[in-house]
């Protein structure tokens, strides 16, 4: 991505919280257009990014450009172009319709077109019936999805969403998810969306930013920053369950340093010896699987049927296949800087 | 009577003559010769009087002779004897628009304020009543009915009623530059704040001032009458009748409380008209 | 006790009579007392809203002079107006000592430590995460002011109904300032110290239920409005 | 003006020399209105969060009544206590008019509505689901107040510093219930209120200056302790 | 299960909020020492449920029962026997370390001990490091952590847990996930855990309650609500994202009404004839395909690889074959009844 793609850009940015710096970023792009996920642990700074960029948070050093132009020349007006949906649905004390409205009217809107809007919003985020009702007296997701709403409803060029679907149940989640890509790929806010959950950032995102211990660690597509993480770190994030050491890996693999990694549910496992079982776990419809392979502890994921096909128990053998591609070679520190 | 408290004397008196500060000097001899300690309530003077009617003080000390002697009548006191006396004064702006000054026919000065105050002339300067009931409100009253008058704030502009007591009554004659009339001991306790002010009409024995102290009714239950009645003689001994004469002399040149225990309010207006 | 029974009474006369001077007094009371409530309360919240929202060089100091101005005894308030005031004072020109304008000033200067105090500690109690919602939605400095208000009426009106008592309650400022003159700056108030050293229990007592079911209708309207969209 | 600094430049010579009567009287008006204050919390505090958390019948007229008594004029409360406890009084016969006692009741009742009216406020601006998790944590009934006060300590320090201001810096009730007595009951306001009667402007000044800096020094440490905690 | 088994038993339950009945629930029995998972969609009741556990929430009818007594003869001491996490992370202004002891303080623990049950979950919740900051400033997931840590420490014999998981990074909720069963398994807390992931309810349910509309609709073995709902809504709940009128479905099977219902992951894809691809997305490393059988529409979804290996695209024939197993059906209304 060039520059003049991006829409949004923060150069060198520090915040700090309580005292203590918590955001440390060199350069992001946001492009335009776009849905951007902010993936990380607890505590990397993802919502502190969105507030900075929201201009709540105020950072000690570093600019900020919407459209190449310093946000925090005009800081309202800037805000007046974004919109924000924080990690808990923070909802003022009236009715959840005025709720809706509010930036709008904040913004000038007339009554009628407001109410449009709002009308619109709590319909496609299934909260319609809600409107009458102060937003204390909602149910945690109700809440939430009111928040979104709000966000959505003053059809801003930039959005910034926290963890929008959390407390969202399993079937309205994936309807609003399928919803949502259709909506932004009419409507094409540029999106930043923080996200703890895999699925919603490999579906929604177009482009990923990883941060850790505020710090970005990682950028790119995101089914490349899941796939193929940079560091030992990163990987374990990115749920690499099987993270060894290059010199331990049981099969054959070019020599050098570093960690070869895959994820437990591309190791196949089949009748056939080669790696004892340890541990069997049943979860939902998978069987977790533990297996040693010349000592070293590897984890596999199968399906039910699957699994009683092969037909083994803990102690007995089986065979394991890394699919190559699945395969993923994290380089010695010294070999990649080198 | 039972559930009298032997041991302490209340005292209610007007905010004036407390604010001399005279009966902070002679409480605490009286307390060290009976042991009864003295509360001094200072409050207005109908409030003073009404808590005698009410049976809520001892002893009063007042100035108000008309309205004393109603209680007299009802029966709420069981003695009124005068104990010293001071005067009035009508004081005013230095350059006196209604040209008052030195005239000692306090009628004919006050008919003049009220003339030069309703004429309307630009340096018309108006006249600030107390308005509030005390002894010094009473006095006015009495002292504009005998000039024919009977002037009110709400008929007449120049006439301004201030509710309050002498000492916030000088202060807004003084900011307003107007005429009012206060009690001597005031006005010289104030003088050096209230430049604006000064003494105009002066010396008519209609201005005299007298305090009298009254022992209230012992029937009206839980009256401390034996202390009420040691204080009235310890007011009237000769040796307190000197100290009252001497109260701040030294200070002001001339007596804030010319003694006269046990006089009548005629005999001594005679000798003030003899002088 | 009965004096009290004679004060009600008395009050319910004087309003059954329509007693013109009752009347006046009143509705003076209510007109200065609401002036400097609604003026303490314009510059009041405001401030309140900087001092909860905002760190610089010597807050604390002045949210302690706040503090300390709740518990300015009136009389001192009183005073220092009244030497500003006074023909002798740097504004006597003004001519504006013993004139309603002056105890405005006054119960102004006596309710705002009030209004400001309250409206910082409500505000401060936002959850400071919504004041950033707030801002987020796009809301400028007034919005969010307006915001912000309206998610502490309860605590705001608790302040408007403390500066307000603390305005029609208070005596000695009004006495100093006023001067208590017959119609022209007599208030329920003043009037009431005035009954009360003329010993007329009574009708004092009787300003003093006036004042009070005034100031109690009052109440009643903000406490309906403060309660009305509380909810469990 | 200058007469401000006569009366700043006596109260520091006063207070140098140690005069015995100034450190007296300021001495007696802390510990009656920090009696009144303390008293106050104690019933005004409960008394303000079951206003605030429970819902019965009479609940609004009686959180009116508290509202109201915030505007409740010194002048009518001296005057009730007193005709309570003057000898004609139900409470005669106990001997308190004109105490220290008798005081400590009058601010007492001046304080208590600020109190009530400002822990109700704060209380109710909690959030009722954080009062849930209190219960459910295990705490009983006055654990729950115990969390209350600590949560809202910013909003409850505002009411304390108003209760002890609307004590300290009374008058009218304590020289009605008082009779400033000197050596007795005469504080710091009713020794103002007789100085200034007695034309000794400077004397009134030097001990309004003295009672507000002992009000600010009240309050700048009542106010480190409510700002302490608070964190953006 | 029967009665003696039951810990916590809920009869004929009725609590309003906002003058609405949003609970009606006849009878729950909550088993000893196991997890019961409570699932719904956003709304149905579930908070509100663990509320009147909590003796929090007043019921305007009905009993609670605690080892057969009525709660609400001693709600104090009732509530000591238990510690609940609500939806949001309700956190006192105090340190994060005081706000965990907090509960053991109020029932008189001493210091000491509160010190070393606080310092050890605040340890295995993995924000040790946080204790001596204010509960203020701590991030979503931080916060939670926290929130969870308070619940655990008390060691109480009933845990109520509303989303505990929510806003927890993906791979700390697995290790916590895994960390909690484990600890479940050694003290055996009765625990009632609300849960919109159909893993974790999967994964620690032993027994799951599904609320519609506040109203008990399904109780069992989780997998089992999972995979046999009882009607056409739990269907739609639980995820079954194909439900066709049982007279549709395209392939041979018993006469009746009622609906045939089979998830998109059941449904595999091969090379072949019979459907024809209507479209294609990806998410993730799944491929999720809509197919056209005979006018129905049916959603599958198959790996990556697999679809590269039967090589079709949008308008292209493929084979459709349900595993018989997979296949649910819900008899009508009528035959259920009767
Ligand atoms: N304080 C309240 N006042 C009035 N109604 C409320 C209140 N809280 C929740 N409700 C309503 O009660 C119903 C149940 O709410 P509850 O919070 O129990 O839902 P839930 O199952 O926990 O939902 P979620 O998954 O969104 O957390 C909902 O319809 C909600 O709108
Ligand atoms: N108000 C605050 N004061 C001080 N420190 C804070 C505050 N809020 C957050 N922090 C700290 O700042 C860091 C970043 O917090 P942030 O909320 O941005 O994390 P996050 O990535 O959004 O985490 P989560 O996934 O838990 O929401 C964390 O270490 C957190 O402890
Ligand atoms: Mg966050
Ligand atoms: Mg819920």
């Amino acid at each position: 991505m060039t520059g003049s793609d991006a829409h949004l850009q923060v150069r060198d940015l520090s915040v700090q919280r309580g005292g203590v710096e918590v955001l440390d970023i060199g350069e992001i792009d946001i492009p335009r257009g776009q849905v951007t996920v902010v993936i990380g642990p607890n505590g990397c700074g993802k919502s502190t990014l969105l507030g900075a960029l929201q201009l709540v948070l105020h950072p000690t050093r570093g600019e900020l450009l919407l459209d190449g132009a310093p946000m925090s020349a005009d800081p309202v007006g800037t805000r007046r172009r974004m919109s924000a949906a924080f990690q808990e649905p923070l909802l003022l004390s009236m009715s959840v319709q005025s709720n809706v409205e509010l930036p709008l009217r904040l913004r000038g809107v007339g009554r009628d077109q407001r109410r449009r809007a709002a009308d619109l919003w709590l319909e496609r985020f299934g909260v319609a019936h809600l409107a009458d009702r102060h937003a204390r007296q909602l149910s945690g997701g109700e809440a939430q999805r009111v928040s979104l709403a709000r966000a959505f409803a003053s059809q801003p060029e930039v959005m910034l969403l926290d963890e929008p679907f959390a407390g969202v149940d399993a079937p309205t989640r994936a309807g609003l998810i399928a919803d949502f890509a259709q909506i932004l790929s009419v409507t094409r806010p540029t999106t930043v969306l923080v996200t703890h959950d895999r699925d919603e950032a490999l579906r929604l995102g177009d482009y990923a930013v990883l941060l850790i211990d505020g710090r970005v660690r990682q950028t790119g597509e995101p089914l490349d920053v899941f796939d193929h993480p940079l560091d030992r770190e990163v990987a374990e994030f990115v749920g690499m369950d099987n993270v060894i050491e290059r010199s331990r890996w049981p099969w054959r693999i070019a020599a050098g340093g570093g960690y070869v990694c895959v994820r437990s549910e591309q190791l196949s496992l089949s009748r056939g010896s080669g790696a004892v079982v340890r541990q069997v776990e049943l979860i939902g419809p998978m069987v977790s699987v533990s297996v040693d392979v010349d000592g070293v502890s590897l984890a596999a994921q199968v399906s039910r049927p699957q699994w009683s096909a092969i037909g083994v128990g803990v102690g007995d053998e089986v065979a394991v296949c890394a699919d190559a591609e699945a395969i993923h070679i994290i380089a010695a520190e010294d070999e990649r800087s080198g | 009577a039972s559930g009298i408290n032997e041991d302490e004397l209340i005292l209610a008196t007007t905010t004036s003559l407390n604010d001399s500060g005279l009966l902070d000097d002679l409480a605490p001899i009286f307390e060290s010769e009976t042991g009864v300690s003295v509360k001094i309530i200072s409050v207005g003077t109908g409030a003073a009087l009404r808590m005698g009617a009410e049976g809520d003080a001892d002893v009063l000390l007042t100035h108000a002779p008309e309205a004393e002697r109603a209680l007299v009548e009802n029966g709420d006191v069981s003695s009124r004897t005068l104990v010293a006396y001071n005067d009035f004064v009508i004081v005013g702006p230095p350059d006196d628009p209604a040209g008052v000054a030195g005239m000692r026919d306090v009628s004919a000065a006050l008919r003049q304020i009220a003339a030069h105050g309703a004429s309307g002339a630009e340096d018309a300067a108006a006249f600030a009543s107390r308005g509030d009931d005390s002894g010094t409100h009473k006095k006015e009253i009495a002292l504009w009915t005998e000039a024919g008058l009977a002037p009110s704030f709400d008929t007449d502009d120049w006439y301004e009623e201030v509710g309050q007591g002498m000492s916030a009554t000088l202060t807004v004659a003084n900011q307003r530059g107007a005429y009012t009339l206060t009690d001597r001991g005031t006005y010289l306790a104030l003088s050096a704040d209230i430049a604006d002010l000064v003494p105009l009409v002066e010396g008519d024995a209609r201005l005299l001032n007298f305090y009298s102290v009254m022992e209230v009714d012992g029937g009206k239950g839980r009256i401390n009458s034996e202390a009420a009645a040691a204080f009235r003689e310890f007011l009237l001994r000769s040796d307190i009748q000197a100290m009252i004469g001497d109260y701040l002399r030294a200070e002001y040149g001339r007596s804030l409380f010319i003694p006269a225990g046990g006089e009548t309010e005629s005999a001594v207006a005679e000798r003030a008209r003899a002088e | 006790m009965e004096l009290i029974w004679d004060g009600i009474r008395e009050a319910a006369r004087l309003w059954w009579a329509g007693d013109a001077q009752i009347i006046e007094i009143t509705l003076r009371t209510l007109a200065i007392s609401s002036a400097a409530t609604a003026l303490a309360l314009v510059v009041g919240i405001p401030l309140g809203a900087v001092l909860a929202l905002r760190r610089f060089w010597g807050r604390g100091l002045l949210v302690a002079s706040v503090n300390t101005g709740m518990g300015m005894p009136p009389v001192v308030i009183g005073l220092l107006v009244a030497l500003v005031l006074w023909r002798s004072g740097p504004l006597g020109g003004l001519d504006q000592i013993y004139t309603p304008t002056a105890m405005v000033i006054a119960q102004l200067l006596l309710s705002l430590p009030m209004v400001v105090g309250f409206s910082l500690a409500s505000i401060q109690s936002i959850n400071p995460r919504l004041i950033g919602q707030m801002w987020a939605m796009g809301a400028n400095r007034w919005q969010v002011l307006w915001l912000l208000i309206r998610e502490t009426r309860l605590g705001l009106l608790a302040a408007v109904m403390a500066g307000f008592g603390a305005a029609i309650s208070e005596v000695g400022a009004s006495l100093q300032v006023g001067g208590n003159l017959a119609g022209e700056t007599r208030v329920l108030t003043t009037a009431m110290v005035l009954e009360t050293g003329r010993g007329n229990f009574e009708v004092a007592i009787a300003l003093g239920v006036v004042l009070v079911v005034l100031a109690f209708a009052v109440n009643i309207i903000l406490t309906a409005v403060q309660q009305r969209r509380f909810i469990t």
